[in-house]
């Protein structure tokens, strides 16, 4: 692999964030498997790093993955997008930070819709006026939070308390990124990085200290599909796509795997626990399997957070040999403790898994 | 075991790298001429069999080449040896001969 | 008096045409960017269908126009249409009273990593058509280590909209055969695969170097245009496309592939062109006065284009143009630009 | 000829989605679904742009429209700039709305996810909620959200999650004016009309089959044919 290559094709693909006032939009996915990471998020951002970022309690779904699944029709998707561009503008903000990566791809679309057939703006701005009586303004930057991160990675960094290092080793840790695909395979130029070889996860890694572990199916789907998931029948097709990713990244020994779509963390951490209990297979060192973390969880981690804190007991694969491996300090027996130590018991181990 | 009611699908991708290309040179040396095949197609619109079974020597020999010899034999199951594939073949392949040799190399495996 | 007529490009066309005008009796001034003359077919090692020796080939054409002068490392600084001829300074300080021009600038080949997807300049086997040929002439690329399985991408960067290049290049297909088959004489072993979409072997003998390619190498042709390239952890490539005939996507592992980079119009032609005015088609080769009868005659009078300059051509086309751009600067010297006083009725007659 | 044809190109997604193809395949190579279903989305978008009636409705009553992912991986490899992700969402769309779809074991999944999906929308402002996601049908969420489901407000309270409560953050309650608003979008924009649509087909569906609405939607839920697989 020729690293300068893949500089060459950072170097085409930057975009532009604004550095201050953002708007922020929730994620369905993230706050319902994932809600310490937005927590974390805004925390970062807010309190850490001195910016500006609001959040309106009227902000809504974008109605994304009712949408992919065709259950609602695109213009109800315009619609409720312009409900939230309207939120944003009637608040005085332009910048638009959303925390899903299914709902970045939707108004990159509908923006490029927009763009094209201006008469089907118009007539979406009609619709929202009859139905709502609000009047939206387009934002000036379209943003993913994970853009964000990337933007202060270096920042973050120059707080960090742990990096992406082995501590008895010394030696960087191999970290995977998985990008949600709609993030940038529609519209690469929208991507940092674009579409081949995003960089705003890679870039993230970089600044905290790790390897970068490129596989060939790395840029497949996870297999989310969402009716491929949401019916139980369909899973097969959700499995086996994660499935082919695993085995893919397998010889070349990950440590942790990062990922900026809401949705990818869960299935790719879920569907670890199922091939073990059904195949016996894992793919992490002794029977572990490999962590999969949101960015958010990473940046808490390398500032310090409490791991716990982070929300990493959710997931279904254990955190502590890569906190072990950063040299992070945990409490287990508060793992699984609820707020101020409230003992609400805990779950039970699988078998299959260490 | 927890069951899930749901598996891992079994991959229908094409892998190239499960070609054997030993058998393969077993059929070349009696079928040389199974090289020049160009898929265009002409053995399966005239295959009489092909009208009513799902049958054709150009998906046989594609599927060889994919590395799957039992594909290429249920493909062929049907074919009548009428020869009418060898009167239409562009690149004057003896296609009646073929057959009788990829049935013949490859059902011996 | 002889007329001057200045040759922009010294590749085959320029070359070709300098040596007919020449032997016409003109004044030939030959200039050319680089620093020697021959253009693409200076970096071949051999040519399709026949596999004849590009330099041979090269020294041959050069021969014929033996007495001819040429400025290398020379470009056009600026150009002006005085009131028949063009009034051109040159880089070397020359200038150039030229009663008519000929645009030979030729083709760019396309920037093979700008489809990012097959990971040239990025994954450590991934080479070029051209980087191929070097190969071939030199003997040694790093990149190219004993493969026993390689794999050639056809249209790359043609016949792709989102490469900004609709159109095929027209020789990418048989130089891919070509090269098919000289790999397999250097690697007998090797399995080679060929992805493409159509064949376009429209040449003479060109499909017959097809059927050697199957009968005589047994290259193998897939019909599917290879749509991504990753790494191995051991350096292999997996390769996926689209069996189309199987309708099934289809991954092979290899150990070197080969990108049919196409042909995109010359960045300094481009720059001439943009001194003279001159119009280019949506394809971003120059436009031609007449695509079927006046394809040497560009729209304006006294400037004529020749080889690739208008459009992907192969080399035996390339020449025949150049012989027919001199054939038309002949015609135009002679019985168009001598009529001073009915010059411009002429030219709005006749050009 | 053409009848469906210039229903679908009243979509935006098809007249964005659709030049004209040149069957390359770059798009099933890429495919998710190519590999583990009998589908091949060159040849879908090679029947649409055929423009053949007879066709385009076998694909509009078939099963083969549904099994996309919509990861849109094909949008990035075609060199014609066709977007089939968004070619089979215009094919579902009409299939709905002709109610085709209901004809397929995969298209009267629609039935269910046309139910979930939208009373989480209008019930609560989220596509996904999380005390609406249970392990029992979701067994992979696994032992963690076996866990979490029993204390999920205990869970949320200890991650810092507002669940259910009043102002900004986590998986807050959505106002109920802004639910009344999106109720009023669906309303204006067809989703409604898609939903009551929906609802009916998969209804008489189960009635035809001789099956209640629990048994209906416990087969679509659960059972898949093996046909769907290509071996």
């Amino acid at each position: 692999m020729i690293y300068e290559g893949k500089q060459k094709v950072w170097s085409d693909y930057q975009k532009d964030i604004p550095d201050d006032h953002y708007f922020y939009v929730r994620s369905c996915i993230r706050q319902s498997f994932f809600p310490a990471s937005e927590v974390t998020f805004l925390d970062i951002t807010r309190n850490r790093l001195g910016k500006d970022i609001f959040e309106t309690e009227h902000h809504t779904t974008c109605g994304g993955i009712a949408y992919h699944s065709d259950t609602i029709p695109q213009e109800t998707v315009m619609t409720i997008i312009a409900r939230q561009f309207a939120l944003m503008a009637k608040n005085g903000y332009e910048n638009y930070v959303c925390s899903c990566i299914t709902s970045f791809g939707l108004y990159c679309e509908t923006m490029e819709t927009w763009r094209e057939f201006p008469e089907e703006e118009a007539r979406i701005k009609d619709i929202l006026w009859k139905t709502c009586k609000l009047d939206f303004a387009k934002p000036k930057y379209l943003i993913h939070a994970s853009d964000l991160v990337y933007k202060y990675r270096n920042l973050i960094a120059a707080q960090a308390k742990h990096k992406l290092i082995n501590v008895k080793t010394g030696k960087p840790l191999k970290v995977v990124e998985h990008i949600g695909c709609h993030y940038s395979k529609m519209f690469p130029s929208k991507g940092v990085g674009g579409a081949e070889y995003p960089y705003v996860l890679v870039g993230m890694i970089e600044a905290w200290g790790g390897e970068i572990v490129d596989y060939p199916e790395r840029r497949h789907c996870c297999g989310f599909g969402f009716r491929q998931y949401f019916i139980k029948g369909n899973r097969g097709y959700s499995l086996s796509n994660t499935y082919k990713k695993f085995e893919s990244m397998e010889p070349f020994h990950p440590d942790l795997i990062i990922t900026n779509c809401p949705g990818c963390p869960y299935f790719m951490d879920r569907w670890q626990y199922v091939i073990a209990e059904s195949t016996g297979r894992t793919y992490g060192e002794e029977g572990h399997g490999i962590p999969v973390l949101t960015y958010e969880e990473v940046a808490g981690l390398v500032m310090g957070y409490d791991p716990w804190d982070l929300g990493l007991q959710t997931h279904q694969i254990d955190s502590e040999p890569l906190l072990d491996k950063m040299g992070i300090e945990y409490d287990p027996a508060q793992k699984y403790a609820g707020k101020n130590g409230k003992d609400i018991g805990s779950p039970i181990c699988p078998t299959c898994l260490k | 075991m927890v069951d899930f009611g749901y598996g891992i699908s079994p991959s229908s991708r094409l892998d190239l790298d499960k070609f054997d290309r030993k058998t393969f040179d077993l059929l070349v040396a009696e079928e040389p001429d199974v090289k020049k095949c160009i898929a265009c197609g002409s053995c399966t619109a005239v295959c009489a069999a092909g009208k009513f079974v799902p049958t054709s020597l150009r998906s046989a020999i594609l599927a060889i080449q994919n590395g799957l010899p039992d594909k290429a034999l249920e493909l062929l199951k049907p074919c009548q040896l009428c020869g009418k594939c060898t009167l239409v073949c562009p690149r004057e392949i003896n296609t009646r001969h073929l057959i009788l040799s990829i049935i013949k190399i490859y059902s011996a495996k | 008096m002889k007329n001057n007529v200045l040759i922009i490009g010294g590749g085959p066309a320029g070359i070709e045409a300098s040596a007919q005008l020449q032997r016409l009796g003109y004044n030939v001034i030959l200039i050319e960017k680089g620093s020697s003359l021959g253009g693409h077919l200076s970096k071949w090692d051999r040519l399709f269908p026949d596999g004849v020796h590009a330099d041979g080939v090269l020294s041959s054409m050069l021969k014929n126009m033996s007495g001819v002068k040429s400025f290398t490392d020379t470009q056009v600084k600026s150009i002006n249409r005085l009131d028949k001829s063009y009034n051109v300074i040159l880089s070397n300080g020359i200038s150039v009273l030229a009663d008519a021009v000929l645009l030979a600038s030729g083709f760019t080949l396309f920037r093979a990593e700008k489809k990012e997807e097959y990971g040239y300049g990025i994954y450590d086997h991934v080479i070029t058509n051209a980087d191929l040929e070097a190969y071939f002439s030199i003997g040694s690329d790093s990149r190219i280590d004993k493969p026993k399985k390689i794999g050639f991408v056809h249209c790359v960067g043609s016949r792709d909209e989102k490469a900004g290049c609709r159109a095929c290049s027209k020789v990418c297909c048989a130089t891919a055969v070509k090269q098919a088959c000289e790999m397999k004489e250097e690697f007998p072993d090797a399995e080679v695969y060929c992805f493409y979409m159509d064949l376009r072997m429209f040449g003479r003998h060109y499909e017959d170097l097809y059927l050697k390619a199957q009968k005589e190498y047994g290259v193998r042709f897939i019909r599917g245009r290879v749509a991504e390239v990753s790494e191995n952890a051991d350096g292999s490539l997996q390769v996926k496309a689209e069996d189309t005939f199987s309708s099934k996507p289809l991954k092979v592992t290899l150990d070197l592939l080969v990108l049919m980079a196409g042909m995109r119009p010359s960045d300094a032609g481009r720059r001439v062109g943009d001194l003279l005015g001159m119009s280019v088609e949506e394809d971003g080769f120059f436009a031609v006065r007449d695509s079927v009868t006046s394809n040497q005659r560009s729209p304006l009078p006294g400037v004529f284009l020749a080889g690739t300059a208008t459009g992907p051509k192969t080399l035996p086309e390339t020449i025949a143009d150049a012989r027919g751009a001199s054939m038309e600067i002949d015609r135009y010297l002679t019985d168009v630009f001598p009529q001073a006083s009915d010059y411009k009725k002429l030219i709005r007659e006749k050009w | 000829m053409g009848k469906y044809y210039d229903l679908l190109m009243k979509d935006y997604r098809l007249k964005e989605g659709l030049n004209a193809c040149i069957n390359c395949g770059t798009c099933t190579a890429v495919c998710p679904a190519a590999e583990f279903y009998r589908y091949d989305p060159r040849r879908i978008v090679d029947i649409v742009q055929s423009k053949d009636d007879a066709e385009i409705e076998k694909l509009l009553r078939s099963d083969t429209i549904w099994y996309c992912g919509e990861c849109m991986s094909c949008v990035t490899r075609c060199p014609r700039k066709n977007a089939p992700g968004l070619i089979v969402m215009a094919l579902r769309s009409l299939s709905i709305d002709l109610g085709f779809f209901i004809d397929s074991e995969k298209g009267r999944q629609q039935y269910l996810l046309s139910k979930d999906l939208c009373s989480n929308i209008l019930d609560y402002g989220y596509c996904v909620y999380p005390r609406r996601f249970d392990y029992a049908g979701h067994p992979e969420s696994g032992r963690i959200w076996e866990w979490e489901e029993k204390h999920l407000d205990d869970v949320f309270d200890r991650l810092g999650g507002n669940l259910d409560g009043d102002g900004p953050g986590v998986m807050r309650k959505i106002p109920q004016e802004d639910l009344d608003e999106l109720k009023r979008i669906f309303d204006e924009t067809g989703a409604t009309e898609r939903m009551e649509n929906v609802r009916k087909a998969g209804e008489r569906k189960a009635e035809e089959m001789g099956l209640s609405i629990e048994e209906f939607s416990s087969k679509v839920y659960n059972e898949t044919n093996p046909k769907h697989l290509n071996q």
